[in-house]
């Protein structure tokens, strides 16, 4: 399945991109889909211990952390907001 | 009315389209760029607005239903700028229209106090090709924190 | 900047006038003319605004600056109409400027409840060749007194 | 002396005029002129006994009715405000 990750504000900056197309194998959830992450870049395990940001799937932020990745879900990584 | 722009807009033209006979108030809220955005004293050049546009819409939507809802407002009218924007420019306008003041002014705060903490934009100060994000206040959450009870309600 | 005057009001040239580099809140308030003015079944045609202008410009000037010195705006714009104003139509327009929203905000409400008891203008409602006064409320009273510590300190 | 006097609002429309230019002889305060229009027309002891009218003199607020009244002064007669 295709997962998509979209990256914001000082995170897109210190990638320097704006999304990933990842290509996974296996079924997981959000829990296993961050190992996934952290396995591919360590950058990830600053991303998932920093308390500010926040992680939307599909547009709506992540209340459980076991809720299901399926096929063409978009994970967005959000540091504080500074609209207005 | 949402609508997310990488232009300025006229304001005659926003209120066109909530001009009624069953409005007493109107209020408008304006964010713009201050050249001593960081407090400091070099003056920047522009802002730089980012946005996840999906989820923002989706933020402002919910924003501007809460308030319609608990106002009982006549109207709505949210626009966010987005991408490069000169000094003095309008980046943010809200537009509250309901038949007396106290609901039009209540619901208008409301709005701006909310979306500085819970929709998806970032702004990157510039110094000419140098960009600075701008670190999200502590003050904008406390604002928010007020709300509780009237959202509540 | 305080106007009087008996014509309509474009909101674009308004901001025009205040637009700056060191505003980061601009807020506006429009009174307008409300169908069910009274409250009643019987819908309005328009109303006649009459003004004791000389007195008027002194204590708006008074509202202004007093505005502008408890908030420390940038700047601060009202405008008045009078004479027949159709319905659906701007009355009143107040925009406030500040670095911050709080006291852009802020500032702007306590001049509509100030101006709306302390500004020598009368409403009259018309039906056709009748018109009728608009009777002065007791709410916009009560919220003038909200402000009573404000301006104290 | 001339003192100018102003109606406004359901006054206006009451007196049917928007103002009056009055020729006065004698020296006088402000409680003066009240007995001196009182005795030119009584509808100003409904005025004067009214407590929401305010009266101004020359774009003040009449705060000691023992003011004198000079030459060209401009008495403002005013109901409750209703604009905004």
């Amino acid at each position: 399945m295709k997962v998509t990750v979209k990256y914001f504000s000082w995170i897109r900056v210190k990638l320097n991109k704006s999304q990933d197309l990842f290509e996974i194998e296996e079924k997981l959830n959000f829990k296993d889909l961050k190992l996934f992450l952290i396995k591919k870049d360590n950058f990830f395990s600053e991303i998932f211990s920093d308390d500010s940001i926040k992680f939307f799937i599909n547009f709506k932020e992540i209340e459980n952390e076991t809720i299901d990745i399926v096929d063409g879900d978009e994970l967005g990584i959000l540091p504080p907001v500074t609209g207005g | 009315m949402i609508k997310i722009t990488n232009k300025d807009f006229s304001l005659d033209d926003l209120y066109s389209n909530i001009k009624s006979h069953k409005n007493g108030a109107v209020s408008i809220f304006l964010g713009t760029v201050r050249e001593d955005l960081f407090n400091e004293k070099e003056s920047i050049e522009a802002i730089f607005l980012e946005c996840y546009e999906d989820l923002a819409i989706k933020q402002l939507d919910k924003i501007r239903t809460e308030a319609i809802h608990k106002w009982n407002l006549n109207n709505c009218i949210i626009v966010h700028r987005v991408g490069k924007i000169p000094l003095g420019d309008k980046i943010v306008f809200i537009m509250t229209s309901s038949p007396h003041r106290e609901e039009s002014i209540r619901s208008n705060e409301f709005i701006i106090d909310q979306l500085k903490t819970k929709a998806a934009f970032w702004k990157f100060s510039q110094y000419g090709d140098d960009s600075k994000i701008v670190e999200a206040k502590e003050k904008d959450l406390e604002k928010n924190l007020k709300w509780k009870d009237v959202i509540k309600n």
